[in-house]
């Protein structure tokens, strides 16, 4: 029996592809597996490719296989627009509606199985073959019937397959056509129950826990679903949500919300982010909290919406005119998601600025399956300094304390009424034109930010303490350079930092690099925005290495094995 | 002389199947541009972004898929450097009146020789279909905000007509993507009128929205023609009026009725022509 | 009850001498807020760039001195989050019906009960006398470009009240600088109006433009009064009516006379009130 | 005699401080002196204080003293406003109107004047007190009064002095009371008359010569005036100039024209640079031609418009979602303003890419008079390539070439429509999601960038070869560098490196930076940006230091003693 099986799916847009990636993963997740599924798709919004790649796994988190293990195909044609994701191995079993195009080189062992008429046959419909097609994985994966069934039962998100169960039954029988003992799972190292969700709504979650209740956004893929979540959330009376007419607005909205007390948030994409410049730096040179998750895809310009890639960095850290200090956090994975609207939405209240998450298309909509203990970790309670005493009295805004961070008020809070802009202001937040001041709040507004180099807490590493060869990363691309290093066996020899707050840049990721001998910085953009940061704030090996190339395609072990090899060496 | 060919590229649409944005693809490439003679390469289409704006990929001309709510400004800019050109704008309801809303009223008073469609399906469909500036007041909107207040549509054609009064030189009308002929006699006369023009087209989004409300707003349907009485609804506090496009007021009148309570397909408003930007003449 | 006081605050306005912006001030800080008696830290007053938008920095509330256009978007945000305030977005014409058009028409159909004060001085101030949006339509613009088209103003009252016919629910007025006492009474009237509110003022910059523009203004204006005949100028088309705030029809044929023929000072439209966003009324 | 001497001269905002000034200037640059003047003023419109500070100098383009030789005041509560920028030396000749206030220390040689009456006495007006003051200085400082009048004569600029001829004569009869042998300016090396302008004028200027005949913009401070200037230029039918809505409009209509083959402009200040992310990302992403001026001022958010600083280079290399490959020029002076504009409307043409050219306040608003030469160099033609031969068959917008660049026909030519879009795209400008085209796209647009890296002759270096002390600075801040340096003597011991191309970044800086054992980076802004964007792209000499601090005031030699004093060592 295997520890972990990658299944491929693919159709066209009504074959119910997702539905079934779904709900295979969902049902699995009940029995403890863990499960990472990304999704495929192209510009098209009907009638176009659907894919989705999904690993079950009973051990640990773990990326889908470069290549696939089993995959059912409805239509070979739209398999053709994603291939690159989904390649075929010789080993890979494939169960495939229809002939294929001339272009497919079919592994030995592919079987025609005829989903569409044995549906027919049982529901009067087409439309339940991908509900067939689950009941027949779940048994040649070995997911025990009684215990589908128990899951059916108990939770709402199988609705769907509650009405259609005869046709995951008539699957269910298919299953002794096609018995392929080695893709039996072995059961789930630990049987308790995954938490399903992807980055996207881990992050709305995270915003409601946060106390977050006024969130304004555009839409633009791939944060939609972020906002629809929210909207979702809060409607009803549970708080503010507001549709902008465009991304200056979400993001002014959210400034307005902030400044009445609210912790507010907005979520978007690279051009929506564009967007949003001028209003942060307001939120900047004001201190005001302000949270903003860019949810990156393809850039530049409209680019790739529907594929990931890293390449707002350098628009996060430096975007804007004039010197406007930010906070820029990046999770690499869908509890770091969580984490960091937590974080985020902590350190905006507390540090009163503008705080960018940068997440990607990979962590925002790939379906995953993990501990979610996660959620219920103690959190954070999102401050903010108040005024008290003697500081009551003659209230001034900004006023210069040792730690740089003054007590705000809040719109509406009785007696500490202030008065503040975007120009250069005094300690009561009155405009000064003079140097000193000028100065001085600059020097106030990225002092303050100080403490947040110390969050070592931050920056994870992987490997061993005495490697002297490193690997820098972020984002999504983590999750792809840890397993590259797991399934090369360097372990031992290469150690992994990632930070989560990027910007200011944690002590700790300069104590990684003044620890190691060789150097690899892995991202995914064209120019490398990353190390260009880390070399602009540090001293880097000499000869460190750098992959960094565009996105729309993830990356592959195969593909990683080169430069992680490399400085192994 | 060009006419009689078509301008459709050989770039397949990936439009869903039944989508209101092909009638338009044919209105505009099979028979406007076609028709008028212009050569392809004086044409310049340039678009937003959204299912709508994928259409300057798919004209035989000069084209832009250009960036959410800008192709307004950026035709402009075109139109300015080379005033021989055609120029026309194309953009999806919210790409035009949510994030571009600002720009139309310095369009319109600017009176620059551009011709606009705004493919109306009301709804953001490229992302996947969420509210747009013109979906109707839907049971839906009171999910929308914690705070149950008032949230009616957009309506650009009333905003245009109001816009045009300064200048009343604009061209304002409306069509429909099941009726290319008409749309595309619309389309004809925008290009030609000298001075901004803006069509609004009603298009259904057969993907994201009810069925029942392009139907319904198809069936409601009624032509305007000039010296006719106006259908107006029973609803409506005035009387019928004889349709007189040249007269601003009358336009205002009409474009306060909801199009979702009677649809109208033709001319609100012509607007004096000029001035020729090809000719400099002073307006 | 704070009534009686004045709610300037000890920073000295760097105005021009004799800038209407000092009446605005006065109508706002030492008369309205006062008057209505709410406790100053439960107003907020937000403004964008400008001249005008200095105003927040001479008013002891909350106050910020925002960017430029954008005070009616985070007034809405203030708003939202804690309905109990009093928010006041204040701008001037390039602030408001420029760079900040956009928002508007989604201000309004929201009905968001923020009281929108714009100070209309007809001309870029703060950046030393450029053509504004509301700039009259002077011999000056011919220069304005190469090519010579037809470049009339912005009409601010139109557009909102165009707006408003969608929900029927702002309140749309207009006051003179040099009135404190009716701007007063307008911007009462606007900050207890249960939705959204837009008043615009006529103020002279005594630096940048004319002397003359804001005294024929001046001159010319008219007060309106509930009831009474509206003094139409000769040149229009229409016939005087009885005036009346509530018929939005009607507001609309008042706002369609252009501000330099006639200068209306009062309440051309009063909405129905709500939805209240304290007590979350439905609209 | 003296070969050159700063005045000072400080008012209310109607006291004519400005035209004083501008007057003095001109004739002596009629006289063959070089002059600069800065300008001071404050957030109020009028009643604010004014100020100015110019220097005459017969020999070479240099700055104003730091402290003032001769100072005329109209008004000392003004005067404090701006005393920083105006500091008075125990041996400052002060000549004033009104008694000062207390915290005024006067100098032993201050003189009341009673200009206002005098002029009231000879004009009927005090507004003459201005061109009184005129007289007495032109006197003071031994310019021919003969030549005065010649001048005055010939030049329109003139006329409103011409007009007040009675104040300027009686002024000059003051000067028999007021006789300072000491400041008598020796006749100018070259008695060739000087150009006198400003930078944003350079810059209009330049963009007429090189055909710009589309310009588009939104007022803003201290910008307004290039915008301003264009307005005058392409009026009455000579090209197209449009006020926009707002700087995304601006963007977006130079972005129109220049797709329809106009050489296109627009010019801003940071908050408006932001406004302009978005558009830029798609000039970039599509290879449309677009030259974009930002007149820098203090930053972050509204900061202080009115005053100088260089905090907006990071948005201009770094700014925009996506990596959007961009070029960034920096002006050092009025000549450069003038050359950057040639260049930069030239490399937007030929290498089809947005061209971001940094200015500041005191290089855009400085009045200054020097060798008006370079107005007459032979100029850049600013071409496009265009399709020919067989590349007219079957015409490929982005069609891949050795150097990357692709021959672009403009909307309107015949026979070569092609269509494009901000989406990732092929070489036909279709849209295309697939990692290899999106890989190949970025390549090309960054590599087609590559021959401006060899444009060592946008990079000035002065001092000796030899010497292994080096300064890098950028922009107006080069002037004080080099002004400083040569006040300490130490032209032959530090050597001075001014880009006035910075992205992409010139091998003549590599290999600057690499002959020096110590350097010294020098700018206006917070956080040091150039030298972050240095040390990212090259390796720094250990222990490089930095001298980088807010705008809001002029460096001065005293200021930059210190730090060119410390790597001199
Ligand atoms: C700045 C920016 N914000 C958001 C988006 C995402 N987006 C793409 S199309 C669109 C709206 C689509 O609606 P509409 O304009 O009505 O066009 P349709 O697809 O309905 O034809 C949005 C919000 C974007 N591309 N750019
Ligand atoms: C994004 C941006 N663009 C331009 C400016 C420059 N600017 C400041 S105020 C202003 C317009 C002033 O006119 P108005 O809004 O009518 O206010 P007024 O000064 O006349 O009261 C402009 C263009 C700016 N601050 N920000
Ligand atoms: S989603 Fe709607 S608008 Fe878009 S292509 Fe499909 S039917 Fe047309
Ligand atoms: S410039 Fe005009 S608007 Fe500004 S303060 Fe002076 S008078 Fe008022
Ligand atoms: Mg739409
Ligand atoms: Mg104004």
């Amino acid at each position: 029996m295997k520890r972990s099986v990658t299944v491929g799916i693919a159709g066209a847009g009504g074959d119910g592809v997702v539905v079934l990636g779904s709900l295979l993963q969902k049902i699995a997740a009940t029995q403890g597996y863990y499960g990472q599924m990304p999704r495929y798709y192209g510009a098209q919004i009907r009638g176009g490719g659907s894919a989705v790649k999904l690993i079950l796994d009973g051990e640990r988190p773990s990326l889908p296989g470069d290549t696939l293990d089993l995959m059912v195909c409805f239509d070979w044609e739209k398999y053709l627009e994603v291939d690159h994701e989904l390649p075929l191995a010789p080993d890979t079993i494939v169960l495939f509606e229809n002939e294929p195009a001339q272009e497919v080189i079919l592994p030995e062992k592919s079987f025609k199985v005829d989903f569409s008429s044995r549906s027919r046959e049982v529901t009067g419909s087409t439309r339940g073959k991908n509900i067939m097609a689950l009941g027949l994985l779940t048994r040649v994966l070995s997911i025990p019937g009684d215990a589908v069934r128990e899951a059916i039962a108990l939770d709402e998100e199988f609705a769907l397959l509650r009405d259609n169960l005869s046709a995951f039954e008539a699957g269910e029988e298919l299953a002794s056509e096609f018995s392929f003992p080695e893709l039996g799972l072995a059961p789930a190292r630990s049987a308790s129950a995954k938490t399903v969700l992807t980055g996207n709504s881990a992050m709305a979650r995270a915003a409601i826990r946060v106390g977050c209740r006024a969130f304004f956004s555009y839409p633009i893929t791939p944060a939609s679903e972020l906002m629809q979540e929210m909207e979702r959330e809060l409607g009803g009376g549970n708080g503010v949500f507001l549709q902008a007419e465009d991304e200056i607005a979400a993001a002014g909205l959210a400034l307005g919300a902030s400044l009445a007390g609210a912790k507010a948030m907005t979520a978007t994409s690279g051009p929506g982010l564009d967007l949003m410049t001028e209003m942060m730096g307001l939120a900047s040179a004001a201190e005001i909290p302000m949270l903003i998750v860019d949810v990156q895809r393809c850039g530049p310009s409209t680019g790739i919406p529907s594929k990931s890639e890293q390449s707002d960095l350098d628009h996060a850290i430096y975007g804007g005119h004039g010197d406007a200090s930010r906070v820029v956090l990046a999770p690499c994975d869908v509890e770091g998601c969580y984490r960091s609207i937590i974080e985020g939405m902590g350190i905006a209240q507390r540090f009163q600025a503008p705080v960018i998450v940068l997440s990607d298309q990979w962590l925002g909509q790939t379906l995953v399956a993990v501990d979610g203990g996660f959620q219920e970790d103690e959190c954070e309670t999102a401050e903010r300094l108040r005024a008290e005493g003697p500081e009551l009295e003659g209230y001034r805004r900004y006023r210069l304390r040792d730690d740089f961070i003054s007590p705000i008020s809040d719109v509406g809070d009785a007696g500490l009424a202030y008065r503040t802009t975007g120009l250069s202001h005094n300690e009561s937040g009155a405009p000064a034109s003079d140097f000193e001041t000028h100065q001085r709040l600059h020097v106030k507004r990225r002092k303050k930010l100080a403490p947040l180099s110390e969050r070592d807490d931050l920056v994870s590493v992987w490997g061993s303490d005495e490697s002297s060869r490193g690997i820098i990363t972020w984002g999504s691309s983590a999750q792809f350079v840890l397993e590259a290093v797991k399934c090369l066996g360097l372990e031992g020899v290469v150690k992994v930092c990632v930070p989560e707050l990027i910007c200011p840049l944690p002590r700790k990721v300069e104590r990684f690099v003044s620890s190691v001998e060789k150097l690899l910085v892995v991202e995914m953009n064209y120019s490398g925005q990353l190390h260009r940061y880390l070399r602009s704030e540090l001293d880097l090996p000499k000869g460190t290495e750098v992959w960094a190339r565009v996105g729309g395609r993830p990356f592959s072990r195969s593909e990683l094995a080169g430069p992680i090899g490399g400085i192994a060496k | 002389m060009t006419g009689g060919t078509s301008y459709v590229s050989d770039v397949e649409p990936i439009w869903c199947r039944g989508c209101g944005n092909f009638g338009v693809l044919n209105a505009l490439a099979r028979r406007a541009l076609p028709n008028l003679g212009i050569p392809r390469d004086q044409v310049f289409a340039v678009s937003g972004i959204g299912c709508s704006s994928r259409m300057p990929g798919y004209v035989d001309t000069y084209g832009l898929n250009s960036i959410h709510g800008r192709a307004v400004v950026i035709a402009q800019g075109a139109k300015l450097s080379r005033p021989e050109l055609t120029v026309v704008a194309i953009g999806g309801d919210g790409d035009f009146f949510s994030i571009g809303a600002g720009h139309f009223p310095h369009a319109v008073r600017r009176n620059i020789d551009i011709t606009c469609i705004m493919l109306n399906n009301f709804v953001y469909a490229l992302t996947k279909g969420q509210t747009s500036p013109t979906t109707p007041h839907l049971e839906k909107r009171e999910e929308m905000t914690g705070l149950e207040f008032y949230l009616p549509p957009v309506d650009p054609m009333l905003d245009m007509v109001a816009y045009s009064l300064s200048t009343k030189a604009s061209f304002v009308a409306q069509g429909i993507a099941t009726d290319v002929s008409h749309l595309d006699s619309l389309i004809e006369e925008g290009i030609k009128h000298e001075g901004f023009s803006f069509i609004s087209v009603l298009t259904p989004c057969v993907t994201f929205h009810h069925s029942e409300l392009f139907a319904e707003m198809k069936e409601k349907a009624v032509y305007l023609r000039e010296g006719e009485l106006v259908d107006v609804p029973d609803t409506a506090e005035t009387e019928p009026w004889p349709h007189d496009p040249g007269n601003i007021g009358l336009a205002l009148n009409l474009a306060q009725i909801p199009v979702l309570e009677k649809p109208y397909l033709g001319v609100f408003f012509r607007g004096k022509q000029g001035p020729s930007l090809n000719g400099k003449v002073g307006g």
